[in-house]
């Protein structure tokens, strides 16, 4: 049974207009995007910034509403689903800032039973507290962190509380906004451990957002790519990684530098010319037309559709053949 | 490019130490630190949050916070920049050294012409007049790739993407032709696109103008890119130091291994999990023995006791030096 | 920029339209009317006292006549000073208001910046602590104590300045503003010393130091700007509190302005002086707003380009 | 798994700021003094057989010589100056904490609720302070006195009708910054209400700038309960307010300055002690410019 399923999904902000009664503009951010996820899988969302990844993941929990399409959790869409906050514990999200995430006031055992008095509110603050402490083990950290505040915690330790409030109500999907881009490498490695045994032990099915190629690589099962809002690739690991096939997958690639003097030393030139075009001005055709070295008038003009090159892989490019 | 015998260094750091007053006591963010460098060569100082390597980059330009002090020798052409009255360093800063930063929406002023502010240093460095000082900046402007220089250099920063906002700090640092570039995670705030655009810039520019760079950094990818040698820090201690090569094939330092196997890769084989190191990074402070030691798994008794020096593996290429125990047995 | 300007100006007349029509009916609600504390006089004598200022219309209609003689530029008769209207008790008092008001908000400014300058640069030294002590006592001791303590001193006792009255030209007016601008100098030297403080921690300045262009035009080029953008943000609210300070200054050194003018028309439910009076200090003090915005957008790009 | 030193007292944010505020030696004397000042004021009148309004006509205008009863001597209608000046400090205490307390919590709710809910609600509420903001103060307090019919209670209300605008600002740029916060869209994604929301994480996340703005809102509400009297509209004869006592002070300025003095100076000082206690809060709540 499908776990979470997008269709057609568009999303956006309203501006504030200016002046007393200005009317408000709306800014849309993710066009039409869809996808399936099963439970235990890893679907890796990857692009640059302001290419609406972290605005997607908030809207596939309803965080923010949908513009247009629907989202699907096992096969109900999530509006129609009554008392949508009580079936939270199922879905869950982690943030970029740690430390931005936790209630500075608050103790971390408050902290990460705090979702359990709507989830499951029958318990006594006794027992939400075992349970508090209980999912900080789950996530490496010991008991006598529970009466300790976020301000005493390292950006590591700080990510390990969030991932431990996200599990206290048994979720079925955790959505990864940019989980390890605040960290160094050393923590980072941990977390993604960390991540990757919870979903072996749990059958955790993971949302994962970031801009790191290498770091998606590691953990996805499958991978989406996309760029200013709208889907460019769509492809298991395995395959993408061995032959990214739109131009713009190619480009991150190839951007992306390795711990390799020799293949790095070789790339020094071949970075791609031309600005990140702005959210606010969306090009009519391609959306990668302006930087694209392939790019023709086509592609300036016609925005090309996300189509199936090869059975379980899509891009959306007029020049794509399969490999 | 090799390094020269050690008379014609650029650059020579002795024993750097800096240190900073909390109410909660002195920490101490680079302990005895010391690095050459010769002119035109690009080094790279690697290490995680809290390992100092920025504080050394201050601390030369006297950049350091009210409440930190320097202790040691940084010799630049001869010159000690700790010793230097605030006047005679000011002669120096934006001329023959410059530096750039990491956020680059905030490291321009917000008031003032983009052009005027290229302009700034060259007419306090070299005397030249406002419009031949304009003049050159959007020349600079234009080779740094901004689109139609000569009009972008009367807006304002807020007008300029994160992009050209860092290749304008660029444009800003090499105006004077200086002969040292300090740039402090220049591309960590960018997308890694445009970062690939940036080093690319950075590398080319460094060529053609034979200014000597030092990149401090996190990210292990972009020093591989830019750098000929690299020094690792941990603790505000050096615990490796080697060409980019060396360092990248053959890492003796416990601390650079753990480092690799951490990062994950785009192109070797996928392992179930990525090699990590517990804990976590420790910043600054007094430390007997080595400071990596609570984290280091192959650690000796005597790495807690003593402070490992740092030692010449003359064996392999001629600048492979590393601060480790282990190397002390090996030959 | 004139668009900037073109909206302010809209909003600030919506906004003095909305103080001049709350100001008009919170005074008829406001118990007693404006013959209502006379003596014994007859009801027919009321009535048609009444009537020659139309008060026996309904509201609406008043209110009316009074947008209409806005619009006219004449505010109507006094109901307490029947000999004067509402134009001419301002055209005389106003001068005298407008002049010690103007010169409390410059000397205000600029000892106020030079004060809070001096002590973000040099912090802990003499200046700061001179500084943060003007400052206290500036805030913390009100007008109506400071005041009558000078004039004790300085004109009662010393007789170097004339004890009140406007009619020693120049002289008279040196205690009114120094009173006037005590607080407003408190304020703004600390606002100073805190966002100067705050502008040397930017990034900016960082470049700038590093670009070796000296200490000197570090200040003059790239902190000042910043340092005094809040400051004068501030000003537009400094008039509304000098404003206020005026009132006082005109009780206790005895000056004829119009804010003696309003406390005595507000006891006396004067009804057309006070809608003439609130009027003008509403006026003014949008008018100042808008000046103080202009001078912003001149100096920040991102407020002239933001609307 | 993560090797820590021993495990530490953990210390709350709270308990960090108040040791932070027990260091300031300023803040803290202040503190003292204000008790001490407000003891006085409030237990000081039991300690005379008489009170403020007892007029002693065979001791008009005696002087301070310090000998019981009259202690500081009396006015010129024979009522015993300390006892009155203690008087006037109650009204103007009460006044003063209670109109920082309403306005206070009139204007972080009002806040709150703008900062968190946004779009064109916020929009409106906040239009509306600024059209309350354009209004010269003056006039808008003198006006809502008469409004509301003279006497302390009609005083108290027009102070605090003006006076809720600041807090309510303050804390709504606040409320705004926290809505983006992570922490609050984690606690919608814990299935929290937006009410519960704003009063569990919102509101208590406030309350640091809203105890810091609040202590500098006491003096201001003194000075306006001062301020009024002294103009003839607040706290009316015979009852005793630091205002109306200073507005006779100053009338009798060079004849008898006592009259000014104990009240402006008693006033001064309290107000003296509210900045440094202020101060004091600002930095042990945002200690940036340590």
């Amino acid at each position: 049974m499908t776990l979470l399923e997008a269709q057609g999904l568009d999303v956006g902000y309203k501006l504030p207009g200016s002046g007393l009664f200005g009317g408000s503009r709306f800014l849309p951010i993710v066009h039409d995007v869809s996808f399936t996820l099963e439970p235990g899988h890893t679907l890796g969302i990857v692009g640059e910034s302001g290419c609406g990844k972290s605005t997607l993941g908030r809207a596939l929990l309803h965080l923010t509403e949908p513009s247009a399409g629907k989202v699907l959790w096992q096969g109900q869409d999530m509006a129609t689903i009554p008392e949508l906050r009580r079936r939270r514990s199922e879905m869950q999200i982690i943030f970029q800032d740690p430390v931005a995430a936790l209630d500075p006031r608050m103790t971390l055992a408050r902290i990460v039973s705090r979702p359990l008095a709507t989830f499951e509110p029958g318990l006594t603050r006794h027992e939400a507290r075992a349970r508090a402490v209980e999912a900080l083990g789950k996530v490496g950290l010991s008991a006598d962190f529970a009466d300790r505040y976020p301000h005493e915690l390292s950006g590591g330790q700080a990510q390990r509380v969030g991932i431990a409030r996200a599990l206290v109500g048994r979720p079925k999907l955790i959505i990864c906004d940019e989980p390890v881009s605040a960290l160094d490498v050393s923590i980072q490695a941990q977390v993604i451990n960390l991540l990757m045994d919870l979903q072996e032990n749990l059958g955790l099915a993971l949302v994962f957002i970031s801009h790191n190629l290498a770091v998606v690589r590691h953990i996805s099962h499958e991978v989406m790519v996309m760029c200013l809002g709208r889907v460019v690739e769509y492809a298991p690991r395995g395959a993408f990684y061995a032959q990214p096939l739109h131009p713009y997958s190619q480009a991150l690639m190839q951007a992306v530098p390795e711990p390799d003097p020799r293949r790095e030393k070789g790339r020094i030139g071949t970075s791609l010319s031309g600005e990140l075009p702005s959210v606010l001005s969306p090009p009519p055709g391609c959306v990668f037309a302006s930087r694209c070295p392939k790019a023709a008038d086509l592609c300036r003009t016609t925005r090309p559709d996300l189509r199936e090159v090869v059975p379980g892989r899509l891009a959306a490019c007029h020049f794509v053949e399969a490999p | 490019m090799p390094l020269t015998p050690m008379t014609d260094s650029l650059l020579s750091i002795k024993d750097l130490s800096v240190s900073f007053r909390l109410p909660e006591g002195e920490t101490l963010a680079v302990d005895g630190v010391s690095l050459d460098l010769a002119p035109g060569e690009v080094l790279g100082i690697v290490g995680e949050s809290g390992s100092g390597k920025s504080q050394i980059l201050y601390a030369m330009m006297g950049l350091l916070a009210a409440n930190g002090r320097a202790s040691g020798q940084v010799l630049f052409e001869g010159q000690n920049l700790l010793s230097l009255l605030p006047a005679q360093l000011d002669r120096l800063r934006g001329n023959a050294v410059s530096m750039i930063f990491q956020d680059p929406m905030t490291s321009l002023n917000p008031y003032m012409r983009v052009g005027d502010q290229l302009a700034e240093g060259l007419i306090v460095h070299k005397g030249i007049s406002r419009t031949q000082a304009q003049a050159e900046a959007v020349r600079m402007l234009d080779r740094v790739r901004i689109p139609d220089a000569a009009a972008r250099a009367r807006r304002f920063p807020h007008e300029f993407s994160g992009g050209m906002r860092q290749r304008v700090m660029i444009a800003m640092a090499l105006l004077a032709k200086p002969r040292l570039l300090l740039a402090d995670e220049p591309t960590t705030a960018l997308d890694v696109t445009i970062q690939a655009q940036v080093l690319d810039l950075m590398a080319e520019l460094g060529r053609e103008t034979g200014t000597a760079i030092i990149l401090v950094t996190h990210d292990l990818g972009v020093v591989a890119r830019l750098c000929d040698r690299v020094v690792v820090l941990y603790g505000g201690r050096v615990m490796e130091e080697a060409s980019a090569e060396t360092l990248f094939d053959a890492p003796v330092h416990p601390y650079t291994r753990g480092l690799l196997a951490a990062m994950p890769r785009l192109e070797t084989a996928l392992t179930p999990r990525l090699g990590t190191i517990p804990g976590t990074p420790r910043s600054g402070g007094q430390v007997i023995g080595c400071p990596f030691v609570s984290r280091c798994e192959a650690r000796l008794p005597d790495c807690a006791i003593h402070r490992p020096p740092l030692r010449d593996l003359t064996a392999l290429d001629h600048r492979h030096r590393v601060a480790c125990h282990l190397t002390g047995t090996a030959p | 920029m004139l668009r900037f300007i073109g909206k302010r100006l809209w909003h600030g007349g919506l906004t003095l339209a909305a103080l001049v029509t709350l100001t008009f009916f919170v005074m008829r609600l406001a118990p007693g009317g404006p013959f209502s504390r006379n003596r014994k006089i007859s009801p027919e004598v009321q009535a048609n006292i009444e009537a020659a200022f139309h008060l026996d219309e309904p509201l609406w209609m008043q209110f009316g006549r009074f947008v209409w003689g806005v619009v006219r530029l004449d505010l109507g008769p006094s109901t307490r000073h029947r000999d004067y209207s509402v134009n001419d008790l301002i055209a005389s008092g106003l001068p005298y208001s407008l002049t010690i008001g103007f010169w409390a908000i410059i000397i205000a400014a600029m000892v106020g910046v030079s004060l809070g300058l001096a002590s973000a640069l040099r912090r802990n030294s003499a200046t700061d602590y001179l500084a943060g002590t003007v400052g206290v006592v500036g805030i913390a001791i009100p007008i109506f104590v400071i005041g009558p303590v000078l004039q004790a001193v300085f004109a009662v006792r010393l007789d170097w300045l004339p004890v009140g009255g406007a009619n020693d030209g120049w002289r008279s007016l040196i205690l009114p503003v120094i009173v006037l601008a005590l607080p407003n100098i408190a304020y703004i030297s600390r606002l100073t010393r805190t966002s100067t403080i705050e502008t040397l921690r930017e990034n900016y300045i960082r470049t700038a130091r590093a670009k070796g262009i000296g200490w000197r035009r570090t200040l003059w080029r790239h902190t000042l700007t910043g340092a005094l953008l809040p400051v004068i943000a501030y000003l537009g609210p400094a008039t509304a509190a000098i404003i206020t300070g005026s009132i006082l200054i005109e009780t206790i050194f005895a000056v004829p302005g119009i804010g003696r003018h309003f406390v005595d028309a507000a006891l006396n439910r004067d009804y057309p002086l006070v809608m003439g009076i609130t009027l003008l200090y509403g006026a003014i003090l949008i008018l100042f707003n808008i000046a103080t915005d202009v001078v912003r957008a001149t100096l920040d790009p991102r407020i002239r380009n933001e609307r | 798994m993560s090797a820590d030193l021993a495990p530490i007292q953990s210390t709350s944010t709270m308990q960090l700021q108040l040791r932070r505020f027990r260091q300031n030696r300023l803040a803290m004397i202040s503190v003292v003094v204000l008790a001490l000042v407000t003891a006085l004021c409030f237990f000081g009148p039991y300690a005379f057989p008489f009170t403020g309004e007892d007029a002693d006509f065979d001791v008009i205008s005696a002087p301070a010589e310090f000998k019981w009863p009259h202690l500081l001597g009396t006015d010129d209608f024979g009522r015993d100056l300390l006892v009155r000046v203690f008087e006037g400090g109650q009204v103007s205490l009460t006044i003063g904490f209670l109109g920082a307390l309403v306005a206070g919590g009139i204007g972080v709710l009002y806040g709150a609720v703008a900062g968190y809910v946004g779009g064109r609600t916020e929009g409106l509420m906040m239009r509306l302070v600024e059209v309350l903001y354009g209004f010269p103060y003056v006039i808008l307090v003198i006006l809502l006195s008469l409004l509301f019919g003279g006497g302390t209670m009609a005083l108290f209300a027009a102070i605090v009708f003006t006076l809720w605008l600041t807090p309510a600002v303050i804390v709504r740029a606040q409320a705004q910054s926290l809505a983006q916060r992570e922490f609050v869209q984690a606690a919608r994604a814990g299935g929290m209400t937006g009410p519960a929301i704003v009063l569990q994480h919102v509101v208590p996340n406030c309350l640091s700038s809203v105890i810091v703005y609040g202590s500098l809102l006491v003096p201001e509400v003194i000075l306006s309960e001062s301020f009024l009297s002294f103009l003839g509209i607040g706290i009316k004869e015979p009852q005793a307010s630091w205002g109306n006592l200073i507005q006779a002070g100053t009338a009798a300025m060079d004849s008898d300055p006592r009259l000014l003095l104990l009240p402006g100076g008693l006033l001064a000082v309290v107000l003296l002690c509210l900045n440094f206690i202020a101060d004091g809060l600002r930095d042990a709540f945002d200690p940036n410019d340590r």
